[in-house]
């Protein structure tokens, strides 16, 4: 399932969807908010285009690696120091393709989904820039 | 012909959200960011360089779907086309 | 944490308990019983050195990668398909040093930590060979 | 003296989960492991090969540290030594 919302989400229950008598290991990415010396952050999407690349990254995914299930929500609006930013599960018969399809996804929504991320400080606020900008 | 532009992250606060444009038929990119840029200073610099070159790092969607910098001259835009402009992504 | 135990445990909790300020990025790997045609499997251990040798793992992934937690559970006794063996969980200011963390503690996990799986199957049971034997 | 060997998974099944063996002062590995193999020859066949030399496979642990396939003949054990014997590990 692929999901992106204003709401909080359980990574726990992303977990136990992905229990299933094929599957031996599940690999499971959680993104929180940082401190970097900022108070808060606020993600913005473009949600139609994004919701498309994240269903493009998934469908990558189950075809390049022996996986079974990939799950992906992104959380937009504005966030605090610790909320869940995003949580990527990849379920698979044998543990190496759970991680590296995990961490597959985690990289290619860095570089190609629109989502962006302002962070708000004591001295004021500034976008971040891409890592593949 | 009426089109949509969309934009997003710096260039939502400095260009609008979401806007419909009234372009002549036969219309591209250059010529909607020609359309925008003539609003104000702030808008110009944001969309060109000195040389009056698009900036190098906007990515652009037309129906949602990327155009790479090769087809941006070319590319002819129709009716009720949604156009997206925005910065480097930085979301996960 | 470091725990064996004989009962369920909730990957979930472990990742709520994963959140810092300092951690971005948060990798868990979950282990479960995949239906390799068996019925059930049965997980022996020798307490007392594995949770010495898991304290060990945790202690070098500290040491080697630049992370803020690391929380291993491990299940012993009968088990059922689907039903959880083991998870990791790695916290980190950057995703790329958890993943490699979490990874690396799996991997020695089952390289050196005495425990041991039986299958059984409708034909009878087998010792599972170790990765390294 | 008094040494505990405790077996684990095959091992466990064929030489039992845990015994107190009294051996001769200056025991080492091989003495222990004489005196388990005297017992039947599932056990023999467990611990020796045809050779009569131990099995490659077999982890020793005494008192919680591994000892390695290089100081199996050299280890001395004392009084109340923990001695545990298993086959290669697959948890995870």
């Amino acid at each position: 399932m692929i999901t992106i919302t204003d709401e909080d989400f359980d990574p726990g229950a992303c977990i136990d969807a992905a229990r299933d008598p094929r599957v031996g290991g599940i690999v499971t990415f959680t993104g929180i908010v940082r401190d970097d010396g900022i108070t808060s952050i606020e993600l913005e999407t473009y949600r139609e285009a994004a919701l498309q690349e994240l269903g493009v990254i998934r469908d990558e995914a189950l075809s390049r690696y022996d996986i079974r299930s990939v799950d992906i929500i992104h959380r937009v609006g504005p966030l605090a120091i610790g909320d869940h930013i995003v949580v990527i599960t990849v379920g698979a018969p044998h543990r190496r393709d759970a991680f590296d399809a995990c961490e597959y996804i985690i990289d290619r929504i860095k570089e190609t989904v629109p989502i962006w991320k302002k962070e708000h400080t004591a001295e004021g606020s500034r976008w971040v820039p891409g890592e593949h900008s | 012909m009426k089109i949509t532009v969309r934009a997003f992250a710096r260039f939502r606060e400095v260009v609008g959200e979401i806007q419909a444009l009234d372009l002549p038929e036969g219309s591209g990119i250059p010529a909607l960011l020609g359309a925008l840029a003539s609003r104000n200073d702030e808008s110009r610099d944001l969309l060109f360089d000195e040389q009056g070159m698009i900036r190098e790092h906007i990515i652009f969607m037309v129906n949602r779907k990327r155009v790479g910098r090769s087809a941006l001259q070319t590319i002819i835009l129709a009716e009720g086309d949604e156009v997206a402009i925005y910065p480097p992504v930085a979301g996960g």
